[in-house]
């Protein structure tokens, strides 16, 4: 759904307000808090594991609000999924070796 | 028809059990792979003739004006079953060659072990019975045998065509290969894996022997080499002993003289590190909470690293001996702690009846000796008889 | 409209030209010099390997001979070689565009190719490296070889195929002329958008490998050292996470280049679009799955061997699919047997056998056989010089008359043709037997009862040398001499084949309107 | 297209757009391509993190400990900050206040300072107790091959990302200064949005490795 110039130049005329830069830096302020106290909590292996998907949730967070990629388009969408996804990828490969050896 | 086809495709003999089944495998892929190539050929071969243009005429030909759907292309079925069958083909492919794989790569458990150490461009063996050899593997015909290999510098790969077996040697690691030998025979060792100048003459030999003379052989072998003077460790040894001594009793000794029992006791009494009394093979509790089996691999990591992977109950004071023993040694006393595997662990209870083939009663260093004075080679009366062996 | 070769003249208008046509033909220079010097290294090693013993290499040169052969092969030419020549020239005519969306990261993409080449033929000349074009650890830490010089100056080259990858995304993407849809796009575009992206997701990650093996060399920065607890196995993880889509790379633009000969000298569409477009991205997004296949003996868990496994026969299929329906789109054409269809009649039959022997060696436990003999080394030729080079010379030849506006001799051609594929079956024949009968690879010296085949590899080798440089004479001549070509000799429906011969600056008069399919050749050519 | 009086000139399409929509969308794409290899260029790092992770867990978790929590944590908060205040810039820039932008763009160059200076002081702890990288590592407290690993992998994630950061700097004063010297407007804001591109990946990547270098003691 490739944008028309119209609608980009609407978009620059009236962009919304900055409310939705101050929520998600609040957001992403109580979640470093939350995974900071857990760490007191958790243990081992679970404590990593907990601690790397709420540090997920927070890069979504960066990625939709701050890098606007709620609002581009399907391609620059797909192209950060992609190059996440293929991180995961090579992690889970070099795992399945380490981890059963 | 396997010589006829072995002999079209020059495969080496098939001399170890595996091969056979492997080169069967190898027959039908390739034979498949062959009629699949010249088949595409052919049809394309055959299409640039029957439809070629006619002859002669001009470089522009004129427009083809017939309707699009009336333009050929094959029915969806037909490529459907093109592709599931290709796709049958290579999955079968996978099933046979992966259920090999796993036989190739799982030692049947009556295996004899050999040690391997990959060294910049040669090859040394070090057998149970305490003999050693350079670039030339002495294993008896009929019956498997395990390689524990590893590497002093950089990664070799242990091949030998007749067997069809190749496995990487990786430093600071153990991996292993198994193989039956047929029958008797000398068979080519190669180095498959670029480490240096010297790669290509990096060669070794295996040679099967009849199980009869295969004892006497090892027997009349110089000791395993421990190459050269352990550096940072002066280990003074006899120029040689009289006879060769088992790997185990060579175990004992070189964990004498690398000061072992100065933490480790072998009957079981409690001490600064864990016993070794009944550890081999034992489940022990580590100290992140987890468990482990204190096999081979265990062991030869814990010699390296005794961080990593600690024994609950027990400080971090082992000093890590990487660089300090050698392949051979390391092997030596892994051997010593899974025959002191049968030692009971709670000294004073009746110890365990007599294993079945008559191990060796091993003279406990503790009792003889005043602590820190160096403990004589060991005694001539109870001559150690190689373990295992049937005279 | 004045041809792009003759719009601006003089050093300083070719070396910063912003026009994708002139940055392709320095591209074709640039990758034609490093064919040339591959190939020298390559008949280094043939006449080294005549006789068992040692000829007139010692050890550690002729070491050196075939790591040199790999790299500059692999990096300089295989990998960039279709898409910064044929990709640069044609996909934004193919496209109907004036330019690719980023005109100067384009010249940047040839400079820092060009950077990279020459730190990376600097290393060769200064001390040489002799791990093998793979950089395994330890020994690529241990060699006394200007290793950690050779290891930045690959990291460079393909910091150039991240640049030119990106932007050939973008032009796909921004610059499609107007109502040209994504199923109307020639298939040629596809194989490089496909290979575009395997460029931008994969080389990074060899960039980062190598980058560590060159701290690891310089300054004792191993993080794969085994005697500080690293395992050298996971450098061989990130190294082939990168390789084999590498492979893909370099067979992917081959492909497009097969779909293009293919439906212009059959006179034909191709029997299914959608599935050579598709499996272009199968091949890309599966060809990432498959990387363990290169280690089943490394020492890999026994689960990694069979996961690496199928996940290998999937990407074969894909393969498969576009085989079959290439061969199917002969059928009813009316066919031409120029050069390019010869080319394509040798890389059927080559890149076939290769491929299949490709999923022979991916079934893991006859791998452990073949794994580092020159069965491997054979089965990769077959797809690199059998697939990506027949079709490297089918596209220079089918595309001649468009870029320089001069014909090439048919005669000479099918003879160059000819002398090219059947000197390289008889070079790699007999390394697949020399593979089955146990010859390791890269060895200066070999047991006696292998010389005959390597004494007929080596035969081989001269007549296919013999044959590139027949190819290399005609096309110079040819480059002058050869006859005035018209705008559209191979009657093609190719959008590029709208615009005129030799193209002028921004490809088209007046800005391209699609009127038709780019492979309706049943309708009257415009 | 109606010009926004001081906002600035229109902007050039270049010759091989057909439009404005496009050459922008063209822009931001491209930099997201940049940033996916980018991505990928420390994912051979976390690779290696996994494998040895694995390995070694005691070791790793052990080690961590020596990491000094606080600058960590500290930087977490930082880099978060930056990226508030970078995207408010661009907020700002696109509703035409010039003097916002700037003090957002000085801020966030500040705040990035404020982490490398973070950075260097950790780095002086570690020189001082001897923990450094590969081969010369000489770390009493805590020998062995799983803690070495753990440093050398901590240097060269946390290294590659300040360098990546210091990059980050340039661009966003690269920025800052064509927004002061007016050539980057409300109607022309793409380098001030491609630079806040470039920041978010350099934060995002930063949110990883805090846990995995700080955080996950056992």
């Amino acid at each position: 759904m490739d944008k028309t110039e119209s609608q980009v130049m609407a978009e620059r005329e009236h962009p919304g307000s900055g409310g939705k830069y101050v929520f998600a830096l609040i957001a992403l302020l109580c979640l470093t808090a939350l995974t900071f106290g857990l760490h007191y909590v958790t243990v081992g292996e679970l404590g990593m594991i907990v601690a790397l998907t709420i540090a997920a949730v927070k890069v979504t967070i960066v990625g939709l609000v701050f890098m606007e990629l709620r609002r581009s388009m399907v391609a620059t969408r797909t192209v950060a999924a992609v190059a996440v996804v293929f991180v995961v990828l090579l992690c889970l490969g070099v795992f399945a070796d380490v981890g059963f050896r | 028809m396997n010589e006829f086809m072995r002999r079209l495709l020059m495969l080496p003999p098939q001399a170890s059990t595996m091969a056979r089944s492997i080169d069967y495998l190898h027959y039908f892929v390739i034979i498949t792979t062959m009629i699949g190539a010249a088949g595409v050929a052919a049809l394309t071969l055959y299409f640039i003739v029957r439809y070629r243009e006619g002859a002669g005429r001009g470089t522009n030909p004129p427009p083809d004006l017939r309707p699009h759907h009336a333009r050929g292309g094959v029915s969806l079925w037909f490529e459907l079953s093109v592709f599931g069958g290709l796709l049958a083909l290579f999955v079968t492919w996978w099933v046979i060659g992966f259920s090999q794989f796993v036989r190739i790569w799982e030692p049947p458990p009556d295996s004899m072990t050999i040690y391997v150490v990959g060294k910049q461009w040669m090859w040394s063996f070090a057998y149970p019975h305490g003999g050693g050899s350079v670039g030339v593997l002495y294993v008896p015909a009929g019956r498997p045998v395990k390689l524990l290999m590893t590497s002093r510098d950089v990664i070799h790969s242990f091949y030998v065509p007749d067997f069809r077996l190749k496995a990487d040697v990786v430093p600071g690691r153990t991996t292993q290969l198994w193989f039956e030998a047929n029958q008797p025979g000398r068979h080519r060792i190669f180095c498959a894996e670029m480490c240096g100048p010297g790669h290509s003459e990096m060669r070794a030999e295996v040679v099967a022997l009849p199980d009869a003379d295969y004892e006497r052989t090892i027997q009349g072998l110089a000791p395993a080499q421990i190459s050269g003077p352990v550096q940072g460790l002066a280990i003074p040894f006899e120029a040689d002993p009289p006879e060769p001594l088992s790997l185990a009793a060579m175990g004992q000794r070189v964990a004498a003289e690398a000061g072992c029992f100065r933490c480790h006791t072998v009957d079981g009494t409690p001490h600064i590190g864990p016993t070794w009394a009944g550890l081999y093979e034992a489940t022990i509790p580590l100290q992140d909470g987890t468990q482990v089996v204190a096999d081979d691999a265990y062991l030869t990591r814990s010699m390296m690293d005794p961080a990593a992977e600690l024994h609950r109950g027990f400080l971090a004071v082992m000093p890590s001996y990487q660089g300090l023993l050698t392949a051979p040694q390391i092997g030596a006393i892994v051997q010593y702690i899974h025959v002191l595997g049968d030692v009971s662990r709670y000294p004073g209870e009746a110890p365990l009846p007599a294993p079945v083939r008559g191990t060796v009663p091993l003279v406990n260093p503790l009792e003889g000796t005043a602590p820190g004075e160096p403990r004589a080679a060991g005694p001539r009366a109870a001559r150690p008889n190689p373990t295992g062996a049937t005279p | 409209m004045t041809s792009y070769l003759t719009e601006t003249t003089g050093i300083k208008s070719w070396l910063l030209t912003k026009d994708h046509k002139r940055i392709g033909l320095l591209f074709m220079i640039a990758t034609a010099l490093a064919l040339m010097l591959g190939g020298v290294f390559a008949l280094l090693i043939r006449f080294e390997l005549v006789s068992p013993g040692p000829d007139f290499l010692d050890g550690l040169t002729y070491n050196q001979m075939f790591t040199h052969h790999g790299v500059v092969m692999v990096f300089l030419f295989m990998v960039p070689v279709i898409p910064t020549v044929f990709g640069n020239f044609f996909l934004p005519m193919m496209l109907g565009a004036p330019d690719v969306a980023f005109p100067r990261l384009n010249l940047a993409s040839f400079y820092v190719y060009c950077a990279g080449a020459a730190i990376v033929l600097a290393a060769l000349w200064f001390g040489g490296i002799d791990t093998g074009w793979t950089f395994y650890t330890p020994y690529s830490a241990t060699s006394p070889t200007s290793v950690a010089t050779a290891a930045f100056g690959v990291f460079v080259v393909g910091v150039s195929s991240i640049l030119t990858g990106l932007n050939f995304i973008v032009t796909v993407h921004t610059l499609r002329a107007k109502n040209l849809r994504w199923l109307e796009m020639p298939l040629f575009v596809w194989a490089i958008y496909a290979t575009a992206i395997i460029q931008v997701i994969a080389t990074p990650v060899l960039g980062m490998s190598l980058l560590l093996v060159a701290l690891d060399h310089a300054w004792g920065l191993g993080i794969f050292d085994p005697s500080m607890g690293g395992d050298p196995v996971l450098f061989q993880h990130l190294f082939w996470f990168y390789s084999h889509p590498a492979v893909y790379i370099m067979i992917l633009p081959a492909m497009g280049v097969v779909s293009e000969v293919v439906c212009t000298f059959s006179h034909n569409r191709p029997s299914s679009y959608r599935a050579i477009a598709f499996s272009s991205l199968g091949i890309a997004f599966i060809g990432f799955l498959t990387w363990g296949h290169h280690m089943f003996v490394a020492g890999m868990s026994v689960v990694d061997v069979g996961v690496f496994g199928i996940l290998s026969m999937m990407v074969a299929i894909f393969s498969a699919i576009k085989v079959f329906t290439w061969t199917i789109t002969l059928k009813h054409g009316r066919i031409r047997f120029t050069t390019p269809m010869l080319y394509f009649f040798g890389f059927m039959f080559l890149f076939v056998f290769g491929g299949m022997t490709g999923v022979a060696v991916a079934t893991s436990s006859l791998d452990v056989h073949w794994t580092d003999t020159y069965f491997v080394v054979a089965h990769f030729h077959f797809i690199m010089v059998g697939g990506t080079l027949t079709m490297y010379l089918a596209a220079i030849h089918y595309w001649f008359p468009k870029m320089f506006g001069r014909m090439y001799p048919e005669r000479w051609g099918l003879i160059g043709a000819a002398g090219v594929i059947l000197g390289f079956i008889f070079t790699f024949t007999p390394q697949f037997l020399l593979g089955n009968a146990g010859m390791p690879r890269r060895y200066w010296t070999y047991p006696p009862d292998y010389q005959w085949l390597n004494v007929a590899s080596t035969a081989g080798a001269t007549i296919l040398a013999l044959g590139l440089l027949v190819t290399l004479g005609y096309l110079i001549w040819a480059l002058f001499k050869g006859p005035k070509a018209e705008r559209n000799p191979w009657g093609s429906r190719g959008y590029e084949w709208l615009a005129p011969t030799p193209p002028p600056v921004h490809n088209f008069e007046a800005p391209l309107e699609i009127t038709r399919g780019p492979y309706d050749y049943h309708l009257p050519e415009t | 297209m109606t010009d926004h009086g001081h906002q600035g000139p229109a902007p050039r399409v270049a010759i091989q757009f057909q439009d404005l929509a496009k050459q922008e969308h063209a822009a931001h794409f491209g930099m997201w391509l940049f940033l996916g290899s980018e991505l990928l260029l420390f994912a051979g790092l976390f690779g290696l993190y996994t494998a040895y992770r694995t390995r070694y867990a005691t070791a790793f978790a052990e080690a961590v400990h020596h990491n000094a929590l606080w600058i960590g944590t500290t930087n977490v908060v930082i880099l978060i900050v930056s990226s508030f205040t970078v995207a408010w810039a661009v907020h700002s820039l696109r509703r035409d206040r010039r003097r916002t932008t700037l003090w957002s763009l000085a801020i966030t160059m500040l705040l990035g300072l404020l982490f490398l200076v973070f950075k260097g002081i950790e780095y002086g702890i570690h020189f001082r107790d001897g923990v450094f990288p590969g081969h010369y590592y000489a770390y009493q407290e805590m020998p062995g091959h799983g803690a070495q690993l753990f440093f050398t992998l901590y240097y060269f994630m946390t290294g590659l990302h300040a360098l990546h950061m210091i990059g980050g700097l340039a661009a966003i004063g690269w920025v800052a200064a064509r927004v002061a010297r007016g050539k980057t407007t409300a109607a022309y804001p793409i380098p001030l949005e491609l630079g806040a591109l470039y920041w978010h990946l350099v934060d995002s990547i930063w949110i990883f490795l805090w846990p995995m270098f700080y955080l996950t003691t056992g």
